[in-house]
């Protein structure tokens, strides 16, 4: 008798089990839904989501990027694309920089890699377009005039290489050595 | 830049030695004898007379501390700074000499007189603090003591200003 | 002359049925999307027209005019016909539900029903089980693996669940004393058989969610596991037409269910078309209830339910019903 | 032979194994910055701390200053002992800028990857960092003082290994700094080397500064083609282009390193720096047509003129830098079809030197590089081995800094980066010069034990050579000769006599039956010298021959399989006039040389980094060049372009062999053999003896065990009758500027040398010249302008005038002239 007992019990539980499930879906049903209306209302994203990359300058409004190649290195997809170049004071800069945004995964491995703060996601995620060319994004659609995320930094305050100005002058250095001092 | 005369005694010198090499110090120091300190142009005619490269000699020129390589005053005081004369107070030397001389530390004071360098221990514990002035030695140095002895070198200045 | 004007009547209802129906399976896509989108504490479609009103119209426009593509390796012939068999014959069903009170017209009356077979349950039975063609055919044409395996789940679940569904309609009949429709309706002027027969009806609704291929028994098109079952291959308007099927199948479930359980158009006051249709539509809202509420079953759950719990439920349902008339010799 | 343990391996080794090359044998990779193979050990940067648990030594110890003994266990992952590695890296990297992302070295530096791999990533250190300012070094090694670790590396490979004095260790302590007196050029052409020591960015290479990475390079074994020497070479390629090329470890060629000249001198793969330098694209009479049809065009021509003049009247041409690949499809091609040729020397007298050398050579007594390196004396005969053959100058100086003497006979002004007796002697003399210096080191006792070849050829062998002048007393060498036990004789092909190759290998044979491990080794004229020599037949005709029969009319067709007489044949006039008179002009090259101008098909080949070859080299080591890239067009340097093609721009290049068996419409050529591996063993019967017929063949030699060639009679007087009056005038390589695809490597540009005359200062007192002077030399049929140099460390009576770039020297009727002093004006 115990046992047919519990089998009767084990039902019942299925059965207010299931009930409970469909007072909880009818509950959910009277209330107010919470979706976005995306088009009409626009959210604003909070500045590290990852939506298009952009190429930021430095305080003093140069580019930022050095053309270090670790982008492009630690990229999954092997969407970036550079090849460096010299200015003539020895500043590095990428003679040409091309992402292809049809590759992207918008994965932020780039941004996390980059020394100098120059490659940057931005909130801007409304990106389609008719065309997979219309993706290749060179130097000049990615380059823009501020700083990003990151105001203050400028990567050559502290590279211990010099453009313009002397060794020395970096944030945290010591003036260059004079080889023929006559200091112990 | 070096005259004939002291070329001709360099190369004397540098002929008793069974390799050039071996004088080059001594050349140097033969060389500062005169012209105080070495210029580039005397490394490089010294570097000819002993058949070594500028380089060659000038890596021995900047590991030793009593050739100079920038210009020095007629006087180049050595305040000792190694451990004994520094807990008998080297630093208060230093900055007695850089006041009274008007010198800074690791420079020529404006008459072109006194050079202030620190030099490690030149084997004077006994009688620290101590310093070398043109190779003589002085210890137990007071401040009294300076003055005696800047007064004397400013007063006997027979060294002439560098050619 | 009265044979033209039969034939009139009858071309009429089945125009007007036919078109309401689709009507019907068309808006209940959105109500379904509506309500699935409430459940979940979101909007559902809204883009198109007044509150989304003519979502079904832009579907309906989408599907036409996508590319109708047919797998190289498929049966062509077969690949084809497929949809157009699961969408036809739960239209053939309807010819035997009555949805209304006979209407007098000057005198006369048309009955409300397309068709009033004597046999009207086996001939419901008996198509029922006919839509699994469809399925089986077009998942087999397709030649792809998930379109057969859909297929084959597909036919097993109707194999095991045909069973339990027309052995729970056994006292219905058995009440109802005949296998025509409009007199199960009759007989249920006093008591409608949901009340009499309450295991009944839960047999007989579980085995139409299973018929009827719905979520917790969507086994043959789990998307997850078959990427679509037996529709994998399809596209455009034939992929349509297995929808069509689908939703028409559901209303004409809740339309049988009606007429078996429910009372089918009788009730009080208001008209009994209207009853008809409300009745009809609750067992559509209850299977949407039921999406946004149940997990899918595992292929060896829905195969235990159905033949370990159902079957024998449904055999002791009948003997019992049995007993109890003839101890009160009904 | 102390066997050790390292973590739990146990190995033997040879005694004075230190213990890190001892790990490195079981492949344990102890980290190391100062240490280096080449440089020997300092024990300056302490990174290579490894535990030793049991032995002579316990503890903490440095595994580069202690060589492995008996019954060592030693541990490198030891917690003590990667705590002290950890430490260390803390204290290199107190100084270490933070500059990664714009170092060249990034990716492939030392201290990098040991920073990285012993776990320090964060800075203690709150004080500030030391600077330098960095020096200009030349425009191929760039100076960035800041990230210099002080291991001394650079200034021991620089001053130590090879020899040069300008560039060291300045300073003391913390301020040590490495660098030069004064900033400038660097003297060394194997400063590049320091870029491949430097375990960290201090030395960058120029020529590849910042261009990629190296993880995005395509990297293969590669062979040096610029001098005969085969030094081994990785090729790096990105984007179509050849970035750098870095010196590959080959224990017996080149070592770990590489000279300048091989380094830097790439670019012409590329097309210089705009690319547009190499001719890309076939043409025919200077259009641009497709390979198809510029295949077919020449093809057609070809068959038709053999038809109707014969298949006489076509000649091949090959070159030094012809693959071995290329050589043989040329060999056979000339057999089968009937062909003249080919033609691999424009200079018959050097192919007979050459081939004299090459067919003396045996394995008994052709020694390698390294050999060289542990020789006890060195002769150099006739070779300007900084300008020739720059690696071999390197290993001369591992044997001088072992104490070895080395003797140079040469009339040019040698400047060799070691100390050696120079003998000035005029070409004519070096024979005896080196005969009497042998001669003289046969003791009597010696002498007796010969036998009597050998015995007769040492007692013809000039007994005395004069030379006051020189202040070199051969008499006192040759006492030091006698009491050598390894003496290597170097001897060159270019200015000595046609004998003189013969004549270095029967001393060699002689020293060799006296009882010492002698050695020889050739200094050839280019790459492939060596395998065109063993190619070609004793009655080989020369280009002047082929020259006179194009004249006559009856050559029509030439096939020129990267070959430019115009850079080689030395009378461009005739030359000139001669090639005009052709049907048909066939030229198969990368370089954009004045043949591929005129040519009226031009087929592009392929460089040695665009396929597979292979190369012998002059100790006849056959070695594998194997593919870097496949070349194009390089997109590198300039925007690339957002199209999509299915062809590579710049493309249609072939490996030479490939464009000759199209042209030459021979299917049969490829019938009978299958394999290039079976092509080139049928052609050299040398290659299949070295039993290695499967290609590709690299490292093996294929020097027959006993040369037949023995103990020629040597000349006992210089040749008498009617000596020319005058300067003799002699036609030199020169270092960077005087080899073929140098000349067309923008790269090199900056640091080609001045275009000189040479000649003895006390030769130009007497025509009232002085160093600096301009003068004109008139020439037959011309005459050049040039800049005059005087030294006092040459032979008098010639005139030494460099093949380089700048000098017209194809004004000369032939190869060396005689000039009266009256033609020699001052402008």
């Amino acid at each position: 008798m115990a046992k047919e007992k519990s089998v009767l019990r084990d039902l019942l539980d299925d059965v207010m089990g299931l009930a409970d499930s469909y007072a909880v879906t009818l509950k959910h049903l009277f209330r107010k839904p919470i979706t976005e209306q995306y088009p009409d209302f626009k959210r604003l994203l909070p500045a590290r989501s990852r939506g298009r990359i952009i190429l930021t300058r430095d305080p003093e409004g140069e580019e930022r990027c050095v053309a270090c190649y670790l982008c492009s290195a630690v990229c999954p997809t092997d969407c970036i694309s550079i090849e460096g170049a010299e200015r003539k004071d020895g500043r590095r800069y990428p003679l040409w920089f091309r992402i292809n945004f049809a590759r992207c995964i918008y994965c932020g491995m780039c941004e996390e890699a980059c020394p100098t703060l120059a490659i940057q996601l931005t909130p801007d995620f409304e990106f389609s377009k008719y065309g997979v060319l219309d993706f290749l994004y060179e130097k000049e659609d990615l380059l823009v005039d501020h700083q990003g995320k990151n105001a203050d930094y400028d990567y050559y305050r502290h590279a211990g290489v010099s453009v313009e100005g002397d060794k020395g002058e970096h944030i945290n250095e010591k003036p260059p050595v004079d080889v023929k001092s006559n200091l112990p | 830049m070096l005259s004939e005369e002291l070329k001709q005694k360099l190369r004397t010198m540098i002929a008793d030695a069974e390799s050039p090499r071996e004088k080059a110090v001594d050349v140097m120091l033969e060389i500062q004898e005169r012209h105080l300190w070495m210029s580039d142009e005397a490394m490089e005619e010294a570097s000819d007379l002993l058949g070594m490269s500028p380089l060659e000699l000038d890596e021995l020129a900047t590991f030793y501390d009593f050739i100079y390589r920038s210009p020095v005053g007629n006087y180049v005081i050595h305040v000792c700074d190694s451990a004994m004369c520094w807990l008998e107070g080297h630093q208060r030397v230093m900055d007695y000499i850089s006041i009274r001389a008007n010198v800074p530390i690791g420079g020529t004071s404006p008459d072109g007189l006194f050079t202030l360098l620190p030099v490690c221990c030149i084997g004077y514990c006994d009688r620290a603090p101590a310093m070398v002035i043109n190779r003589r030695v002085y210890g137990k140095l007071t401040p009294e003591k300076i003055d005696r002895i800047l007064d004397k070198l400013a007063g006997e200045n027979e060294f002439h200003p560098p050619e | 002359m009265w044979w033209i004007l039969g034939l009139v009547l009858l071309i009429m209802k089945l125009i007007i049925v036919i078109s309401v129906l689709f009507g019907f399976a068309a808006y209940m896509v959105l109500v379904e999307r509506k309500l699935l989108g409430r459940f979940q504490i979101r909007y559902g479609p809204n883009r198109v027209g007044p509150f989304g009103l003519l979502q079904p119209l832009a579907d309906g426009i989408k599907l036409i005019i996508k590319e109708d593509f047919v797998p190289r390796t498929a049966d062509r012939l077969v690949f084809l016909t497929a949809p157009a068999v699961v969408a036809a014959v739960p239209l053939v069903i309807t010819a035997v539900i009555p949805f209304s009170d006979d209407l007098t017209i000057g005198g006369t009356r048309i009955p409300m029903v397309i068709t009033d077979l004597n046999i009207g349950m086996l001939f419901v039975l008996a198509l029922a089980s006919l839509a699994v063609y469809g399925i089986a055919l077009g998942g087999w044409a397709s030649n792809s693996k998930y379109s057969l395996l859909g297929a084959i789940r597909g036919s097993a679940q109707l194999i095991s669940y045909e069973l339990s569904m027309g052995l729970s309609l056994v006292p219905v009949v058995m009440l109802a004393g005949s296998f025509s429709l409009v007199d199960i309706v009759n007989a249920q002027e006093r008591l409608p058989f949901i009340l009499v027969q309450p295991v009944s009806f839960v047999i007989f609704l579980i085995s139409a969610m299973a018929e009827s291929n719905r979520i917790p028994f969507d086994l043959p098109e789990s998307e997850n596991e078959l990427i679509g079952g037996f529709h994998t291959e399809y596209s455009g308007m034939r992929f349509g037409l297995f929808f069509v099927g689908e939703y028409v199948s559901m209303i004409v479930l809740g339309a049988l269910t009606a007429v078996f359980f429910l009372g089918g158009w009788r009730g009080p006051i208001l008209p009994s078309l209207f009853w008809f249709l409300l009745k009809t539509m609750l067992i559509p809202l209850f299977f949407i209830w039921t999406r946004a509420t149940l997990p899918r079953l595992r292929y060896d759950q829905l195969m235990h339910l159905g033949w370990k719990f159902l079957l024998p439920v449904a055999l002791v349902n009948i003997v019992v019903t049995g007993g109890v008339m003839l101890f009160m010799g009904w | 032979m102390p066997r050790l343990v390292i973590d739990d391996l146990e190995i033997e080794v040879p005694k004075g194994t230190k213990v890190i090359d001892a790990a490195e044998r079981l492949g344990i990779m102890i980290p190391r910055f100062c240490y280096h193979e080449a440089l020997g050990a300092v024990g300056a940067c302490r990174m290579c701390a490894v535990k030793f648990i049991q032995g002579p030594f316990k503890g903490i110890q440095m595994s580069c200053m202690i060589d492995a003994q008996d019954g060592m266990i030693v541990s490198t992952t030891d917690q003590e002992a990667v705590d002290f590695r950890k430490r260390v890296i803390e204290w290199l990297m107190i100084n270490h800028p933070h500059d990664c992302p714009v170092c060249d070295e990034g990716g492939q530096c030392l201290l990098q990857d040991e920073t990285v791999s012993s776990g320090h990533a964060r800075r203690r250190y709150p004080g500030k960092k030391r600077t330098y300012r960095n020096q200009y070094l030349g425009p191929f090694i760039a100076h960035e003082m800041n990230r210099c670790i002080h291991c001394y590396r650079c200034s021991r490979y620089y001053q130590e290994f090879s020899g040069y004095r300008d560039l060291g260790p300045l300073q003391i302590g913390n301020r040590l700094y490495f660098g030069r007196f004064k900033e400038g050029r660097l003297e060394s052409p194997y400063s590049g080397n320091l870029v491949d020591i430097c375990p960290t960015g201090v030395y960058t290479d120029i020529p590849a500064r910042y261009k990629v990475r190296r993880w995005d390079l395509q990297r293969s074994p590669s062979v040096c083609i610029h001098c005969a020497l085969g030094c081994n070479t990785i090729g790096n390629a990105h984007y179509r282009a050849v970035m750098r090329v870095e010196a590959r470890m080959n224990p017996y060629v080149n070592g770990y390193f590489l000279c300048d000249e091989g380094r830097f001198g790439f670019s012409y793969t590329n097309g210089g720096a705009d690319h547009a330098q190499r001719p890309w694209t076939s043409k025919i009479g200077g259009a641009d047509v497709t390979v198809e049809a510029a295949l077919a065009e020449s093809s057609s021509k070809l068959s038709e003129i053999a038809a109707v003049y014969g298949p006489e009247a076509i000649v091949a041409l090959g070159s030094a830098r012809n693959s071995l690949e290329t050589q043989s499809m040329l060999s056979r091609l000339c057999r089968r079809k009937g062909w003249l040729g080919p033609v691999w020397f424009t200079d018959t007298a050097v192919y007979r030197k050459v081939r004299s050398a090459v067919e003396r050579l045996d394995s008994g007594i052709a020694v390698s590089m390294r050999e060289i390196e542990f020789a006890d004396f060195v002769i150099i005969a006739g070779a300007d081995l900084l300008n020739e053959a720059p690696m071999a100058a390197i290993a001369v100086r591992q044997a001088s800094r072992k104490n070895a003497q080395i003797v140079v006979i040469d009339p040019r002004p040698i400047s060799l980066p070691f100390e050696f007796r120079h003998v000035p002697a005029v070409p004519g003399q070096i024979e005896r010069c080196l005969g009497s210096l042998v001669k003289g080191s046969i003791s009597k006792e010696e002498l007796k034990g010969l036998d009597s070849a050998a015995k007769g050829f040492c007692k013809a062998l000039p007994a005395k050579f004069g030379d006051k002048e020189s202040g070199i007393s051969i008499p006192e060498l040759a006492d030091q000769l006698m009491a050598s036990r390894r003496p290597v004789i170097v001897c060159g092909t270019g200015i000595v006599s046609e004998s003189t190759p013969a004549l270095a290998a029967d001393c060699a044979q002689l020293l060799r039956e006296s009882g010492k491990k002698a050695g020889l080794f050739y200094i050839l004229p280019g790459a492939s010298s060596f395998s065109s020599a063993l190619l070609s037949g004793p009655d080989a005709k020369g280009f002047a021959e082929i020259l006179s029969e194009i004249e006559q009319g009856s050559i029509k067709a030439l096939i020129a399989a990267e070959s430019d007489p115009f850079r080689d044949f030395p009378d461009r006039e005739r030359l000139d006039k001669a090639l005009s008179q052709l049907d048909l002009l066939v030229a198969i090259d990368y370089l954009p040389t004045e043949t591929v101008k005129r040519a009226s098909v031009f087929l592009p080949s392929s460089t040695v980094f665009e396929m597979n070859s292979t190369f012998v080299n002059p100790e006849g080591r056959v070695q594998h060049a194997e593919r870097v890239h496949a070349g194009g067009v390089p997109i590198w340097g300039a925007h690339p372009p957002r199209i999509v093609r299915n062809f590579i721009p710049g493309g249609d290049h072939q490996p030479a062999w490939e464009i000759l068996w199209k042209i030459s419409a021979e299917t049969s050529v490829l019938e009978s053999v299958l394999t290039l591996g079976e092509l080139i063993a049928a052609e050299m019967p040398a290659f299949e003896a070295t039993g290695k017929a499967q290609y590709p063949v690299n490292q093996a030699r294929i020097i027959p065990e006993k040369s037949e060639g023995s103990f020629v009679k040597p000349k006992t007087r210089p040749e008498q009758g009617q000596k020319p009056k005058g300067f003799n005038l002699l036609l030199t390589d020169r270092i960077f500027a005087s080899r073929e695809p140098s000349v067309y490597a923008d790269t090199l540009e900056g640091v080609f040398p001045e275009p000189a005359l040479f000649m003895h200062s006390e030769d130009a007192a007497a025509a009232g010249l002085s160093d600096g002077d301009t003068v004109s030399v008139g020439l037959e049929p011309g005459s050049i302008e040039v800049k005059l140099s005087v030294s006092e460390r040459m032979a008098r009576g010639v005139l030494i005038l460099p093949r380089q770039k700048g000098i017209e020297w194809q004004r000369m009727k032939d190869f060396s002239a005689w000039i009266a002093l009256e033609r020699i004006r001052k402008i």
